[in-house]
């Protein structure tokens, strides 16, 4: 037992770092350390500068463009990703549908997609939430007929992140309402936005930012060479998927970084006659949070380790722990920032781009409030905490 | 000891829900506050007319001579219905400088304007780098003959966009952080040298930052005594904090019974989502947080009277705090047991919890009134 | 609407506060004020004091020698007690099976038994709890069978809160095993704990106390006549017995003399160069807890205030809050108590009677640790807190 | 990075648990408590003969070699089974001072005794006075010729009541509550003017108070460099904070198990109580507690190692505070979860939550290392 980093990993450690802070556009890294939402072509020029390196997809088999990192190098290369900060590989095309076209799809699915996911060629979103189903995903109501060479799809998705600017969608749709049990009769398939009616709502988020959409499908014609894997297995891919999006679900990266970014700004403030890093309340407080963090680190590696004796397709339940006490950071980071930025939370300025005039207040405070409020989010999607302590309670505990 | 209102309140606050049941719901709420000025003359003027303007004011000030009782009932009357119009603003706190520091000439003109609702008062006080501290004024007033020039920015003023006059603090004397030396102007908004910026809030109602470039005021726009406003400002914002208590509670109880309502239809695994244990046992927790925060806003409104300041500002400061946690507590719960429609405009607690979380931030946080009450020796007392 | 005491209850509140201060015995006072528990012989003296003053039940109806006080009366004799601080009253006596009696009871059950309770004649415990139930009272299994005028008593209760002290058990038995529902089928029954038959064991609790016991009952002859009200009708006194004892169970008079003796101890001993009560840390924590304890009275003095208007029989579902927020508050008293000690709640003293020995460390670190240890039930018995929110999520929330 | 157990110490953890698994049942703990010296001989010459007591002394000394996570296995263990035997006080506190601060003499004496667990070492360290302030030393030593005369009282020394020898700080130089001027001596149980009042602690183990009364040592009996022993101290202390996070994690994983066992066979309402969800989750919450406990334990133990001294500090710090909160949380919960029997002496569970509440108090508690914590700086480094 040895906790420390090896040499090598130091080596890749630093390696890393150096390759962000050489490559990260200025403009992109403060748009992420003032909170404020990155646009579409800040992704793809990302994107862009990281497929040429070879690092679009790291976690990735090495014949579809991945790297042969270890769960230690992947954990690295994505904290370092966080805390630079800079943004994340969109999840919905190399995290999600990526590795389902390459473990589930066809030969022509897989070559034709995954490159294009890598250099974003395609901006992917995920068609699985629909309004009546929230937790109980399973439950799902729209339809996908079998006409000849196309399905028909019919029905709604919700909550589709980023869905603006998306080129294809992958959905879980109902192919046959007939199965003995929900779970059964769903199927996997990948939607053309562009196809004649599909339609967006943008869904207008607390903070005031234009991130989730609505989407809807209204006779879609789709070809059935769209379907991935077989007919009705699509809630195994699903399940696949969904035990994926948990690793690196702690965004321990971000949280360290935003922690940073709470001592700095609280050591400008003033609070009283001094600066408010030397409250005590406040002090001790960020501390305490500190301890959690680490601790959470620490747990996460621990999983990370694990993972090497593990078979990738089973996703280690205390990866539920990293949900769980992750978002609950990272909603206290939003939270110390709010009594950082005190009674300037207030005002509200909407993001624009190209806005000319200064901000109400300082520029660091604008987003602080939005950040706190969409924050809320990170304890609801990708399986609550409530269903993780389920999780919890009977594949751990045996309750 | 009696917990109950009497025959006036009690029609007090059936006729104020009564009002905002009719003319308020949550689509008009939205459409109020998306609109230029941000708030309804219209509603203000029905306001009016009812008497609500007039409320806190004597009889012989031409008001209601209602008490903090009354205020608390108007304020979670309002705190249900989110209510954006600028009463806090222009009859809670600009109302509440006049009321006790205004000379009798200034009462009868300016208490009867806002009882009257067509001319909006604001109180400029708040600057960037104060925080939470009262005491904390770098706007100056230089006594220039028989007037005063005043020059200095004020960030955060309380639906000041829309203000038709501002009282301004401003240092007469001493330093920047003294208590002594800090009075009060009457200011038109439209006086040479004023200029705002009007903004809205995180919480769907307005602000502006108001700068004061040698504006030049005669020495009858002075309010009580010069030098010594400071006793005053904290004693109206002590009325302010219990009057957003009285709105907290609204706010939450608001929230709190749309999300039991949600837990009763909103269904999941075959099963209304009101059937999972955690979920009402976190509905528990969140009632228990609101029924301490209504006691707690009571115990503000009976104290806000008393005459002994340091009482009264231990049991403001505890107020605060109870809010300010069952605030954060119920807004959060409120907002994870309904799910992801919550963190959507367009479901009426995502902006109920915003509200609350504001409220939390206004006129001094947690964090703040938590080390004033130590400071202070807490609340059980010996 | 006007939350202040009237005149009056000022005048009522400092007769009562007068008389305690007048008649409480010093060294009775002491105990309680160093956490330490009391002797029968100091129960039997405290009670005779107050029945002669008349206040031994004071909730009860004047005819039975209780007073005519109301609700906010009441409210303040109590709250004076356990601030003062005093014993209070026995409730197995005059809170549980007094009420019982006199609301249930025949004429010559109370004749005899009331009076008895008030002054102490009588020491009362309770036998409603079983090794097997818990918080499911209702699945008791002592039995109780009828033969000519006695029933034939058999089985095991628990938790039985001084029973080494009593002269006479109230028991929940069984009575008609066959009855459809397990509520029905159970009777009230009064016994002497002379009786043969009657056998005590002591439970040792996690403190090093004596205070609960396992009683077992062996063929126990009990006469007919010491059945109160309906054969298989106890359930219901029981119900009413328990929504009794919720009344006034938020204790916040112990808390509030809890909260003082912890501003007084923090003030003398030091931590470092300074006072505890002026670490930032510590009296934060301190007012913090305060701001709850003032909330809860509030909060209580509503219920109180409510209770005017309730008929007696029914009480208040708020009450839940009362028992949940005080057992809470109770423990947290206890855990700032652990806080003042530091390391010197270490050492453990057993109470024994007159010991010699100075105590190790400080007189008044002694009980600290126990006191916190043992407090630990409160939010377990008199139905425990997830019992307390199951009834506020069902009866006020109609979930 | 390696989270695993070599061959050596797998071994070293299979054969802790099978010598306690045997002989160290909950019923055996309690005996053994209850006896007069509140340890057991016999299982202490095992401990020995199991190389347990050699174990953190360099091969030089007739050590094993063993490092902290060696340490680390045996502690948990230890705290799984509660054990009540001085191997802190001995091996950890006293041992560690020999080894970090004896000269080759004393360390080819003294660490021979201790591992061959003949001879029981205590650490007569802490002052009523001190709290948690380690610099915080009024007992004097006073040179005398070629002897040291110490006078003064030590108040928790950790099973300071059976030990043969005792290693004492004292005041050779300095003020109270300066860190220069304290060194350390060895001293003999029984030597003329020391007296000792032994006493049971609340978790079922022993201590002693120790006063010294003019007690006489040769110069040789002086450990290390007079006057400079404060690191020393605090280094050992940083060793004796990581030994105690890896025993809370065996006291909170045993009680957590007992606990979910508990929830699978008691039955309430017809059903067992794990079936419960609110319940369920509270066992998935103390789950997560002890998770981070736990690595937060193996993040002390690797860190113990660090030669920075601020760095180290600060990880002490932070681990101490994680293990205090979930000591606490923990233990509470187990103690509700479990209901009536777990108040009651009978039950493992109350002496679990007994030792860990006092080791949240050892060596200083949750908010003492919070605020220390905060002065470091915090634990996220830059």
């Amino acid at each position: 037992m040895d906790l420390r980093f090896t040499e090598k990993e130091i080596a890749f450690r630093d390696e890393v770092r150096a390759f962000f802070r050489e490559n990260l556009p200025e403009s992109i890294r403060t748009k992420l350390t003032l909170g404020k939402h990155f646009s579409r072509d800040d992704m793809v020029t990302w994107m862009r500068i990281l497929n040429a390196k070879g690092w679009a997809a790291p976690h990735w088999p090495v014949e579809y463009g991945g790297t042969d990192w270890d769960p230690v190098q992947q954990y690295i290369f994505r904290e370092e990703l966080l805390a630079a900060p800079a943004p994340e590989p969109l999840s919905f095309g190399v995290s999600m549908v990526g590795p389902v076209i390459y473990t589930f799809g066809n030969q022509k699915q897989k070559d034709y997609f995954l490159p294009r996911i890598r250099n974003m060629d395609d901006w992917w979103c995920q068609g699985f939430s629909e309004p009546g189903a929230g937790s109980d995903l399973a439950s799902l109501k729209t339809r996908a007929v079998r006409e000849g060479d196309h399905y028909i799809v019919n029905g709604q998705k919700t909550w589709t992140t980023l869905g603006q600017h998306a080129d294809w969608i992958f959905c879980l749709v109902r192919t046959n309402p007939d199965a003995p049990k929900k779970q059964m009769g769903i199927s996997f398939l990948l939607i053309d936005m562009k196809s004649p009616g599909v339609t967006l709502r943008p869904i207008q988020t607390l903070d005031g930012g234009h991130e989730v959409n609505e989407i809807f499908f209204d006779d879609v014609k789709v070809p059935a060479e769209n379907l991935v894997g077989e007919e009705n297995k699509g809630w195994d891919y699903a399940k696949f998927l969904l035990g994926n999006e948990r690793t690196g679900i702690a965004r321990i990266g971000i949280s360290k970084e935003r922690v940073r970014r709470i001592r700095r700004l609280a050591s400008a403030e003033k609070a009283g006659e001094r600066p408010l890093i030397e409250n005590p309340r406040f002090r001790e407080k960020l501390a305490a949070l500190e301890v959690e963090l680490k601790a959470l680190e620490m747990t996460q590696l621990r999983v990370v380790a694990e993972a090497r004796n593990r078979p990738s397709d089973k996703p280690d339940p205390a990866s539920s722990i990293l949900k769980i006490k992750g978002s609950q950071i990272q909603q206290a980071t939003t939270e110390l920032l709010l009594d950082v930025v005190g009674p300037y939370a207030l005002p509200f300025t909407p993001e624009e781009e190209g806005r000319n005039e200064p901000p109400i207040g300082p520029e660091w405070a604008q987003m602080i409030a939005p950040n706190y409020f969409n924050t809320r989010k990170v304890s609801i999607y990708g399986g609550s905490n409530e269903i993780q302590k389920n999780i919890i309670a009977k594949a751990i505990l045996g309750l | 000891m009696d917990f109950d209102l009497n025959d006036e309140q009690r029609m007090l606050k059936d006729s104020v829900e009564k009002l905002l049941g009719a003319r308020y719901d949550f689509d008009k709420r939205r459409r109020i506050s998306d609109s230029p000025e941000g708030f309804d003359r219209e509603i203000w003027s029905a306001f009016a007319e009812m008497g609500l303007l007039a409320l806190p004011f004597s009889e012989d000030d031409g008001g209601m001579g209602g008490g903090p009782v009354e205020t608390m009932i108007v304020m979670e009357a309002f705190g249900r219905a989110l209510v954006v119009e600028p009463y806090l603003a222009s009859v809670i706190l600009a109302g509440g400088i006049l009321r006790r520091a205004g000379s009798p000439e200034q009462r009868a003109e300016h208490i009867a304007a806002i009882a009257g609702g067509e001319t909006l008062y604001a109180f400029a006080h708040h600057e960037r780098q104060a925080r939470y501290d009262l005491h904390d004024v770098a706007t100056m007033a230089r006594a220039d003959g028989e007037h005063y020039v005043i020059s200095g920015e004020k960030g955060l003023v309380l639906s000041g966009d829309s203000a038709d006059r501002l009282i301004v603090s401003a240092r007469s004397s001493g330093n920047q952080r003294d208590e002594a030396g800090i009075s009060l102007f009457l200011v038109d908004a439209k006086a040479e040298g004023v200029s705002r910026r009007g903004y809205a809030t995180q919480d769907g109602a307005r602000g502006a930052e108001v700068t004061f470039d040698n504006v030049r005021v005669p020495a009858s726009a002075l309010i009580g005594t010069r030098d010594e406003a400071f006793p005053v400002i904290a004693r109206v914002i002590e009325e302010a904090i219990a009057a957003l208590c009285a709105e907290a509670v609204g706010v939450m109880a608001d929230m709190h019974e749309a999300t039991v309502e949600y837990m009763k239809v909103r269904n999941q695994f075959g099963t209304h989502i009101g059937s999972f244990q955690v979920l009402q046992h976190a509905a528990a927790d969140m009632f228990i947080a609101l029924e301490q925060a209504r006691s707690m806003a009571m115990f503000a409104s009976m104290m806000v009277q008393e005459e002994d300041a340091r009482e009264r500002a231990r049991a403001i400061a505890a107020s605060k705090v109870q809010i300010g946690n069952s605030c954060r507590f119920v807004g959060q719960n409120a907002v994870q047991l309904h799910g992801g429609v919550a963190v959507t405009m367009e479901y009426k607690v995502a902006h109920s919890f915003k509200r609350a979380t504001m409220i939390e931030k206004l006129f001094g946080d947690t964090d703040h009134y938590t080390t004033r009450l130590a400071d202070l020796g807490g609340v059980i007392g010996e």
